[in-house]
């Protein structure tokens, strides 16, 4: 397919259009996961007792799984910083190692998963349980889907074509966005389903 | 057939009045807003139609005045809608909705919507309506109640029929068993959803006799339209010698219809 | 058209590391203060503070929006007032609860034979 | 501005036609694929009515297609009644409409509008229109489901939408088309803040162009919450969980199985925080469609162009905090009706501001009454119509009778069909030299305009009546109740107007296809208008416009004093013919 590269006219805005796209799409991320926060709060509104995380779920688990996502942050920053230097063996490798933790945060997921279907515990158990898979399954697929991006930026950097290309800074920055998102959503999610 | 026609049915009920009011209020201001525009509207193109040798003339120096003072006319519509809301949308929606008439001794009435009907159930005259259980449900006992419970021996539950006495406030409790339904009586100008999960107040000052209608409003499943019912306003003597008549039939209280022991 | 220099600074790694170690403290308080069980409405008071707090740590340092441009900041307040109007189904649900007629005790909900 | 074809031998027929990064090729799919759907809906309806005016005889041609369980012996069954309602409903709205307006017009003509050479992520505008299609096929699919389409209206209120077959394919495709239409608004907010051309301020921009940036906002906000109620609908259908499902539901005699807990109105909720924000994205651009051609049909610039474009902002900011006007009577406390009945009344002040604008513009033209402009001057009575009809069902006495009758379905109606639908056959009419460098014939044209906007009037005013005598809306046989048998009359008038509505689209599906190859030729400018867009030849080419053009002036500079051109087009710049 012909890709036709047409370069910018010059723009009022300083904001190049892949920062722009990224960051509108975190807002319109931002009102997805405000809803399921506010069904979150309506239900559990709706409840006479709403079970303590600390009966219903494994913190510690989930503790870890906290430090891990903020680990994989602080190395997509590292990611950006050595890709804004043009250093690609440090690029290279401070992002493989942001891959591997978000890989891990997927494992030790799949573990909890895991241990509450053999609990027999399921989204049909209780309201509490649907909010939580539901929740962090959503989180899951956006995990799933920044591997997928930071993959590909990884593969991308290996061939020259894409890594002289003076968009692949902004493509870079715009993955880190996301993942800080990511992130984010995390933060907000652990205490709310698993400490209170 | 006399009760209704083109415009809304025949009005029986005391707040049934009020709505119509404010239905003719707005319906003459939206009459009056469109005739006036429409008239400006077609000056306007006759006026301003293309002429050869006539150029359009632009304002002059595209003043904001001009353009706020072509508000003044909206200015006018909010001003009536402050004045509607405030005067009439507000006190009437608080004494029909938000609150209901503290009167001497009303009629407690619950009724219960499901897929494709209306159960009704009534206190008796001991004005004590029985408990009812959800694991009671059951196709003899469609809204579940508690036959061993002292207080429902006199009740009566009827099936797509209401009976009020004249005069006399009702405040019926709304239910639904299983969908989203919504109680619509036009006469009334009475209509509030029954949604599963909410026990929601409804009540009604019937003022005129004669028979009115019970409908769904809500899309509750392919019947949607067959769930009907029918309101009888009666007065005070006639709904006892009815009440007593469906006492007379109804079984006596101490063969339980519960299914646990029926079958 | 070397638009890189101009737009994004680059990332201060020094500022970085710290916003790390107060993000991995303030995690480890919110667990152990979560520990203690206090009362729901503290525990929740406290338990959403410390996030948002990490969470602006997160948002203002790693993703630089402490020093963005004023049209990112601008669009990301419409979309929090708008998640913030979200917030009125909450209001209909508290004043309608007197109106639930199954409410239902989750905590005590348990699936059959399950170990906790 | 020299863009290299790296590499390129002609693009191939995929490449420049299926699977085309090209703004305009996008366009005119989007266009073709909506009109299709809106046919197909407006089929459906076709069957629906036949029901409603003639409950219970069989339909004439098609009835014998059905299957037995459908359609028995050629009478539509309930089941089979509900769906075709709903999938009309969803079909005309999601399928239909807005990717016409937005979609269609908008990738269009927003890059030409602003002259920029293509959106911002030609990828990505194309992957919103392959999202599109196969969203749209998976909607229509839905009918071949065991136990039919979705049947629990296009609103799909839980706990009805969780046992009623055919939800699960819906809910489906209303997540695919979510993601399209997301990807569609990020495009469209990227494209006209950051590609603008020089000189083309925000202040110069059309009104076209301010409706297209305030409905990607709507989209972009508004839609990810009926996304996520969507998904928990689907949990609840697919894995058993109890979003929207109380404790105790009795359903047709056995107890629920689920866990309890759940609250319907929850949905209701993020469902119309949706729907409305989507209403007034149905709105906006067919009214950004008429004030172009208005402003370029009166020969003078629109009349108070800052305050429309103050309007659609405030519509857009107050759309989101208006929703729940819908749901005065839906068990939600009544206290808060009392806060959506201010901010509802608030809202109506910016339309009212908007009709007015549009109306004033006139005074002072020289009107040419050509098929755009009659169809742009028929948009406003039939919207004011529409718009009037809203007022008793915002207040909320009033709505306590009219809710959920065909008072409103005559209201929306007025205001979509009449309204928006009339606005974008307008916009065919007015852009078809740009799109194809020929015209639609003047004659097939007036006889698809006078013959669309009586038929209009014909079908909706008596809905008006019958929801005034309280016919409940979604009613598969309306003779069952007695309080209709009064206005079932109307039913059979409305009926035979629908069957008109639909002889008199075939003029105008003719003059289309045909004007493509056989219209009369057309300069560059037939219409001599001064927006961006007819400055570049039409078709535009791939890249539109030769050299990025400079603006100069504002959108609508008509008949300037002391030019003896009574246009000036944005780009020309200000030495030439004084």
């Amino acid at each position: 397919m012909t890709t036709i590269a047409i370069e910018q006219p010059p723009t009022a805005g300083a904001i190049s259009n892949a920062k722009l796209g990224v960051w509108l799409f975190l807002a319109s991320e931002i009102m997805l996961f405000a809803t399921l926060f506010t069904s979150y709060i309506v239900l559990r509104l709706g409840s006479t007792s709403w079970p303590w995380g600390w009966d219903a779920l494994n913190v510690p688990l989930a503790t870890l799984n906290t430090v891990i996502l903020i680990t994989s942050s602080i190395t997509i920053v590292m990611a950006y910083a050595k890709a804004y230097d043009k250093d690609k063996p440090g690029f290279q490798s401070w992002m493989s190692l942001t891959i591997l933790l978000s890989l891990g945060f997927l494992v030790v997921k799949a573990f909890e998963y895991s241990h509450e279907f053999k609990l027999g515990i399921g989204p049909h158990t209780s309201v509490f349980y649907a909010i939580y898979f539901t929740m962090t399954g959503l989180h899951v697929i956006h995990v799933l889907g920044g591997i997928l991006v930071n993959a590909g930026l990884l593969y991308m950097s290996s061939r020259s074509k894409h890594w002289e290309h003076p968009l692949f800074l902004g493509r870079v920055e715009g993955a880190g966005l996301y993942w800080h998102f990511v992130d984010i959503v995390w933060i907000f999610l652990f205490p709310s389903l698993y400490l209170l | 057939m006399d009760n209704y026609g083109w415009a809304m049915p025949v009005a029986a009920s005391s707040f049934a009045k009020s709505i119509d009011l404010g239905i003719w209020i707005i319906h003459a201001a939206m009459l009056a807003i469109f005739v006036l525009w429409g008239i400006f509207f077609v000056y306007l193109l006759v006026k301003y139609r293309a002429r050869p040798g006539v150029l359009a003339q632009r304002e002059e120096a595209h003043s904001r005045s001009s353009e706020l003072t072509s508000l003044i006319p909206d200015l006018a519509v909010v001003a009536f809608e402050i004045g509607l809301i405030v005067f009439y949308a507000l006190p009437v929606w608080s004494k029909v909705k938000m609150s209901v008439p503290d009167v001497a001794n009303p009629l407690q009435l619950e009724i219960v919507a499901e897929q494709f009907g209306w159960s009704v159930h009534y206190p008796g005259p001991d004005g004590a309506l029985g408990p009812r259980k959800a694991e009671l449900v059951h196709f003899s006992n469609p809204i579940g109640l508690d036959h061993n419970d002292p207080a429902s021996h006199d009740d009566v539950v009827m099936g797509n029929e209401l009976r009020l006495p004249l005069g006399r406030t009702a405040v019926m409790k709304l239910y639904s068993k299983d969908v989203i339904h919504s109680l619509f009586i036009p006469e009334f100008r009475l209509k509030q959803d029954a949604v599963p999960g909410l026990e929601i107040p409804v009540w009604v000052e019937p003022t005129r006799l004669g028979k009115y209608e019970i409908t769904c409003a809500q899309l509750c499943g392919f019947a949607h339209g067959l769930m009907r019912g029918d309101v009888f306003v009666q007065t005070q003597e006639d709904f006892d010698a009815w009440y007593q008549s469906r006492l007379a039939t109804t079984p006596a209280p101490d063969k339980p219809t519960n299914p646990s022991e029926d079958f | 058209m070397n638009t890189h220099a101009t737009q994004s600074h680059r990332p201060d790694v020094r500022m970085s590391l710290l916003t790390f170690g107060a993000l991995m403290a303030l995690t480890l308080v919110t667990v152990v203060v979560s520990k203690f069980h206090l009362p729901r409405p503290q525990a929740i008071a406290l338990g959403l503070f410390v996030a948002l707090v990490k969470a602006s740590l997160v948002a203002g340092l790693f993703m630089h929006l402490w020093g963005e441009k004023k049209l990112i900041h601008k669009f990301l307040f419409v979309t929090l007032a708008c998640a913030a109007v979200l917030v009125l189904p909450l209001i209909d649900s508290l004043l309608v609860s007197h109106q639930l007629t199954a409410p239902i005790a989750v905590a005590d909900q348990r699936p059959v034979g399950s170990g906790h | 501005m020299s863009h290299d074809h790296s590499g390129s031998s002609s693009p191939s027929f995929r490449e420049k036609y299926v699977f085309s990064l090209d703004h305009k090729v996008i366009g005119l799919q989007y266009l073709i694929t909506s009109f299709i759907f809106l046919l197909v809906g407006f089929g459906l309806m076709m069957l629906m009515r036949w029901q409603l005016a003639f409950p219970g005889s069989p339909i004439p041609f098609f009835g014998r297609l059905f299957s037995a369980e459908l359609a028995p012996n050629g009478v539509m069954s309930g089941e089979f009644y509900n769906a075709l309602g709903a999938m009309h409903g969803t079909i005309m709205v999601f399928l239909g409409v807005v990717p016409l307006a937005v979609g269609a017009y908008g990738n269009y003509l927003l890059p030409l509008q602003i002259g920029a050479p293509d959106m911002a992520f030609p990828r990505m505008n194309m992957m919103s229109y392959w999202l599109y299609l196969p969203g749209g096929v998976l909607m229509l699919l839905s009918f071949l489901m065991p136990g039919g389409a979705a049947q629990s209206g296009w609103t799909s209120y839980p706990p009805l939408s969780i046992i009623n077959p055919g939800q699960t394919v819906w809910l489906l495709s209303m997540v695919i088309l979510i993601t399209s239409s997301l990807l569609g608004s990020i495009n469209f907010l990227v494209t006209t803040i950051n590609m603008r051309a020089p000189g083309m301020s925000l202040w110069r921009m059309p009104v076209f162009c301010w409706a297209q940036l305030v409905t990607a906002v709507l989209l972009l906000l508004a839609f990810p919450p009926l996304e996520a109620a969507s998904i928990l609908q689907l949990m609840d259908r697919v894995f058993h969980t109890s979003f929207y499902m109380p404790k105790d539901l009795v359903l047709l005699g056995q107890t629920y199985s689920g866990s309890g807990g759940g609250q319907p109105l929850l949905w209701q909720h993020l469902f119309w925080f949706l729907a409305h924000p989507e209403v007034y994205v149905l709105v906006l651009p067919p009214m950004g469609i008429v004030s172009e051609i208005i402003a370029n049909n009166t020969r003078k610039p629109l009349h108070g162009y800052k305050t429309m474009v103050y309007s659609m902002i405030a519509i857009g900011v107050m759309s989101f905090m208006v929703w729940a006007h819908h749901m005065f009577i839906s068990g939600m406390s009544p206290a808060l009706s009392n806060f959506f009945l201010v901010t509802t009344m608030i809202i109506s002040v910016p339309s009212v501001a908007l009709m007015t604008c549009l109306v004033f513009s006139l005074k002072g033209g020289s009107i040419r009454f050509n098929v755009p402009m009659l169809f742009a001057l028929a948009f406003i009575p039939l919207f004011a119509i529409g718009g009037l009809t809203g007022l008793p069902l915002g207040l909320t006495v009033t709505d306590i009778y009219l809710h959920d009758t065909y008072y409103v379905i005559g209201h929306f109606h007025f205001v979509v069909v009449s309204g928006s639908i009339i606005a974008l056959m307008g916009g065919t009419y007015y852009w078809f030299p740009k799109w194809y460098g020929r015209k639609m014939n003047d004659r097939l044209g007036l006889i698809h305009f006078w013959g669309s906007v009586a038929c209009m009037v014909g079908i909706f005013s008596p809905m008006l009546i019958m929801g005034l005598a309280g016919t409940s809306r979604r009613l598969y046989d309306p003779t069952a109740q007695l309080h209709n048998l009064s206005t079932q009359g109307l039913n059979v008038v409305s009926t035979y107007f629908a069957y008109g509505l639909a002889l008199f689209q075939l003029p105008f599906i003719y003059n289309f296809f045909n004007s493509m190859f056989r219209g009369e030729k057309t300069p560059e400018n037939p219409w001599q208008a001064t927006t961006l867009e007819w400055a570049c030849p039409s078709p535009p080419p791939h890249g539109n416009f030769p050299s990025t053009p400079t603006v100069h002036r504002g959108p609508y500079e008509y008949s300037t004093p002391g030019r003896v051109c009574d246009f000036w087009p944005q780009s020309e710049p200000p030495s030439e013919d004084l």
